[in-house]
């Protein structure tokens, strides 16, 4: 057992990858000799050198293209893209090659790609950089979809991601990189497309993942001292969606809101909603709500404290869903 | 022909089938090469024609002819051996051909049967692909991949391997073929960029596309661009086989410019008489790839017309082949798909298709619109 | 009174809108010469000229790019994406820059550009030619996001989307293009942000848009000979969604399933099953239901009438809401 | 210095400040306006320090200082008049002061309390872009505008415009930038490619992005490429006039490569001792853009101490008030945000702005997290 923060827990978990195996390499701009803007691979290209640890000329659909390439010679890239905001130069890459070569060969090619994106925000940052594309990627057919929230998960499920045949987008909460958590470098990991309760309750379930499931951690014992029982789930995969678990949930509370940082419309919470309006149609004491960011582009971050859904937003919604 | 741009290409073989001198480049095979040539380029426009065929008459839901381009395409693989790896296009069928995919297979994607799958048994071929450009960053780090296997700059010739990568004049303009440029060129990966300037993109002339010729664009981002003859197959082999020597050997990355001309349409869908003269395409026909080979073949006396007559015995046979083949392309179903989405697929899209099967099983209580509902349906709409 | 089809009915909107104000300007792929590989924009270069009928080089983004430009120096540029596949390599331009410049320069900069995308399948075509990316740019704040399913709509709202100040993406139905309907070119056109009841029905609302209201219609139709009665809702506007017209029809209803072409994980029908069940709560008799194309990337097209929605699923989505 | 590409440049001004002849280029301007360029950038480095202080001061939520490239930035913008139109990126900041951007307002970006919504007040500058070469395209499409509205290759030079884009050596690799060569080469669009080449994109050395001069890439394009010593102020004047007028007579777009360094860090979040060598940033201190330009004009007699005092005062006053002034900055709503997404918001958007307006009116009933609760939820996570 170690503790350490979530992203030296990714930086663990991304070495324990390229010693594990010798097909793996990663590739993005400034991550070698830098080591990443995050410094999630600090050190890697030192320890593995040049030809694992690839710094790339900065061009996102670039890296994504030679990606392709790299895994139909049989390597396994781990690509970071530097900020959310970035991706969306590789978007034709990622949905029309990608996610469909396995698709298109009639299950002939496999395609082991992560996509890193740390995203989200609460940074203080500029435009671009706070930003929660999940749901464009959960939306293609072809891609896995998934996001940690704490060290534990960061370092097991880089690995497992790696380890993984599916291409997968692999979303990385910024803002919680500096925060501490055990790691269990031992133990077997829980499945990586499995959600996870994380505070179990009886009154009401919230549904989130990465930087929000502290959040609404939080907004759950604060709801207990007002004598409301949460459950709180970290979905943990996106696509797929664990909805074994999330109707086990709602079937018993009857309640759910769902907490994102992406804008309402389209977002996981309308997919989710979806799902339980159809699956808990007589189980479902009060709709399903959402609280999430706005529908409008990010914010200068001196408004983003007001755009992105807090603990008082979240509690702002359980009261509303008990009141149905 | 009144056109500069044939001044400033490699050519070895006129127009008129004789073959000439160039400084820097030569073809070294023999005659019956040459003639191993010939029927391939034969055998793949028949091949070619039929399937444009096959497409009016319903059989196929598209066809991209590569009519015109045998010379380019044959010249080129015929350069290549394993390991190199090529990545084509859509158009590029004479490759294909030579890589051992089955005719009849790689009509499924066309007839619609089938996704791309009839790569599975050419080695060293990947899928033909869609989207303008996309590829040559696919080529660009399988490259990579060679680069890290040891397949490049090694002492024994026969170890090392290349990438080339199949695209069109059109295609020099997308932001992904300039990054596999720029990618190669820092990483001096060993791939060929072979583009066939076919002097359109669906409608729009070259002169859109660029003002200067392409093969220059390579000297901007610090690699070699040559310009061949795209219709003399000799030309292209001989600086095909060049590049792809300096790819394995560790040089880096080559652009070839094959010069050359989509004598038919874009593709079935197409009507070329739209946006290009037919004065144009007549001048151009003076320039085939294959003729020229015949003539020089014939002068020689390495064929003769009997030659002549059992190749096309042979493209008829392939011909008849294609013809049956297609039709009796087996029906694809859709459960399949839903297997070959991802690798292990979780319980949402495994109900989808658990919803699917259900659904098609319990099917046929709805009767079809008929004529009076579509009476309706007209009104209301 | 005209009758035209819906291909002309574009045509014939966007010369009108060409003629109405010398700031609009088409570009994009074979558009000039050619006419456009659907000979949307035939003639227009001839009577128009190769400097408001422009052929772009062959890049997405280059062309979206460019569009953002003309649009700064005072252009209300429309824009054609050859197929639907084909908009990915612009997405950046679309969701960073087109749908954001307004927002970035607090209200002072306008983007009035139209982005022309012919979508949907059931065309018999090849991969990238058949897809319904429409819930991309839905989930992008910022963008107005229509799609026109009849010819009269084609004609009207072609015209109303070049004169707003709003980037709108607008999607045509391209299976539809040769259907053929009446056109009054004279009378005052509705609004284009406002979904249109298709058909009155009392007992179960289709909600729909692009190549399916036809479908739906047909369906509709069929369900009424079965003793349902079934109102259909043409919504054109996807963002923003007219949620008054289709609140007020599956209050009456109770019952409401969405029909899209586009893959059911995070599509239209996703959002508008999360609104319903909040807003109709108390109303619904039964679950949103939807009829969408299946998660798994466009199939071979000799498989597409086996995927995508047809009248007989609409029809056996209709028994299993009017069985709850 | 041992850099070959110093031998490639143009240069009229050298680090000594002595003035050099170079055959193509010559800078006409008289001593009074040379004394105008060392003024502004004077006035630009303060600030820019400031502004890097304001940010160390928490003030800022991150600075790109640009630091070292105050030659290229006031040579070049200097060329510039009314009808141009510049698109920089977001490193301009000398640019943007030349303008006529207020230095306190333009701090608000990077503090936080708004978009980019600064330039409204500078005539003829388009807002910061973000995006790694995007606004290149802007700038091309922005040109083709401009010839629409008859404003290239007028008989009267001054009826005549051209916009100017700035961008990074590492923004060369982006599709974008390259896309951009090509719409502007095919249209002949007036626009000149300013690509401050400071060596690095954050820690990426420019060798990664090209293994030759970056001009050069121009040439593939079919247009001109010019590289310029970006440290010298009147050389990169005198280039950039060249090419702006070029444009403006319609001959197209051109490419300047500014040779030049990035003296601080990428941004304030960034450490380049993690990537490069305090020798090689010593080395380049003596290619100051600034020092050069005073021992020109104090040797010639054209500024004395007295004038450089003055302008120091005059940086001391900038200072102060954008030290002042930052921390003053009006802090913005959330709801003015909602405003200014779409021109006419639909109901779904209003009723979101709503909520959140009757949430924030009704809000302040729940207590914020307390130590205790955080214990606890420490312990459940
Ligand atoms: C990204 C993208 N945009 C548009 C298209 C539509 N399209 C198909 S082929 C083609 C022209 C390609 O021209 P070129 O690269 O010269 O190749 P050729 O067809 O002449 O072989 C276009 C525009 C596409 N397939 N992909
Ligand atoms: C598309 C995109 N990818 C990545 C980034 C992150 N990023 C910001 S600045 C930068 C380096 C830019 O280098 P260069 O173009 O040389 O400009 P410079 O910062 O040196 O002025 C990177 C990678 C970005 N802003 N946009
Ligand atoms: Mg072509
Ligand atoms: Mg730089």
């Amino acid at each position: 057992m170690a503790t350490m923060t979530l992203a030296k827990a990714l930086n663990a978990g991304l070495r324990r990858a390229l010693e594990a195996d010798p097909k793996v390499l990663l590739a993005g701009e400034d991550i070698g000799k830098l080591g990443g803007v995050f410094r999630i691979t600090e050190h890697l290209q030192r320890d593995f050198g040049a030809d694992r640890v690839i710094d790339s000329p900065l061009a996102e659909s670039g890296i994504l293209g030679t990606a392709v390439g790299l895994a139909l010679r049989g390597y396994r890239p781990v690509v970071e893209i530097q900020f959310d905001g970035f991706v969306y130069p590789a978007f034709d890459q990622i949905i029309s090659q990608v996610s469909r070569l396995y698709f298109r060969s009639h299950g002939r090619l496999k395609m082991p790609i992560v996509v890193r994106i740390p995203y989200g925000g609460g940074i203080g940052a500029i435009e671009h950089h706070s930003e929660s594309p999940e749901a464009y990627f959960a939306h293609t057919p072809g891609l896995k979809v998934v996001t940690c929230s704490n060290p534990l998960d960061a370092y097991w499920m880089i690995q497992q991601a790696t380890a993984s045949n599916n291409p997968i987008i692999f979303f990385e909460p910024k803002r919680r990189y500096h925060e501490k958590g055990e790691v269990d470098t031992e133990a077997e990991p829980m499945p990586l497309f499995q959600a996870r309760v994380v505070k179990h309750g009886d009154d009401l379930t919230l549904l989130t993942y990465g930087p929000m499931v502290r959040t609404c951690v939080e907004a759950a014992i604060a709801a207990g001292e007002e004598g409301h029982d949460i459950e709180v789930i970290d979905l943990r995969s996106l696509a797929p969606l664990d909805m074994a678990t999330v109707i086990d949930s709602v079937t018993k509370t009857g309640r759910a809101i769902v907490v994102h940082e992406a804008a309402m419309t389209l977002g996981m919470g309308a997919e989710l909603a979806a799902r339980l309006q159809q699956a808990c149609f007589y189980s479902l004491q009060a709709p399903v709500l959402r609280v999430t960011g706005y529908d409008i582009p990010y914010p200068p971050s001196r408004v983003e404290s007001a755009f992105l859904p807090d603990l008082d937003r979240v509690l702002d919604a359980v009261d509303r869903s008990m009141a149905y | 022909m009144p056109d500069p741009a044939v001044d400033d290409f490699v050519q070895l073989l006129t127009p008129d089938g004789e073959r000439v001198q160039h400084p820097d480049f030569s073809f070294d095979g023999s005659d019956d090469v040459v003639a191993g040539y010939l029927r391939e380029m034969i055998l793949a426009r028949r091949f070619d024609n039929e399937a444009t065929a096959l497409q009016r008459k319903g059989e196929l839901g598209l066809w991209p002819p590569a009519l015109g381009q045998e010379a380019a395409q044959v010249g080129s693989v015929s350069a290549t051996r394993l390991p190199d790896y090529v990545f084509p296009s859509y158009r590029e069928h004479a490759i294909a051909l030579h890589l051992g995919v089955d005719p009849v297979e790689m009509l499924s994607t066309f007839r619609g049967t089938a996704m791309v799958p009839w790569t599975a048994n050419a080695e060293g071929l990947h899928l033909y692909s869609f989207v303008i450009g996309t590829q040559t960053l696919h080529a660009v780090g399988y490259a990579m991949g060679m680069q890290r296997d040891g397949l490049v700059g090694n002492a024994d010739p026969a170890a090392n391997g290349a990438t080339i990568v199949y695209f069109g004049d059109g295609a020099t303009s997308q932001g992904d073929v300039n990054e596999a440029f720029i990618f190669a060129a820092s990483y001096t990966a060993p791939v060929v960029f072979f583009c066939q300037n076919n002097q359109y993109a669906i409608s729009e002339p070259i002169a859109l596309q660029s003002k200067i010729p392409l093969y220059r664009r390579a000297s901007g981002f610090g690699f070699p661009g040559v310009r061949v003859d795209g219709n003399d197959v000799l030309a292209v082999q001989a600086v095909t086989a060049w590049a792809l020597e300096r790819a394995r050997r560790g040089k880096g990355p080559t652009l070839i410019e094959a010069y050359t001309y989509r004598m038919g349409a874009h593709t079935t869908s197409d009507d070329p008489t739209k946006y290009r003269s037919r004065d144009e395409t007549e001048q151009w026909r003076a320039r085939d790839p294959i003729s020229r080979v015949q003539a020089y073949l014939l002068g020689t006396g390495a064929i003769d017309q009997a030659w002549l007559d059992a190749v096309d015995a042979e493209s008829e046979d392939l011909a008849v082949r294609v013809r049956q083949g297609a039709v009796a392309l087996p029906e694809p179903r859709l459960e399949e798909f839903f297997d070959h989405t991802v690798i292990d697929p979780g319980e949402v899209l495994l109900e989808q298709r658990d919803d699917y099967l259900e659904y098609e099983a319990g099917f046929a209580d709805h009767p079809d619109t008929d004529a009076e509902t579509h009476a309706q349906v007209q009104e209301a709409f």
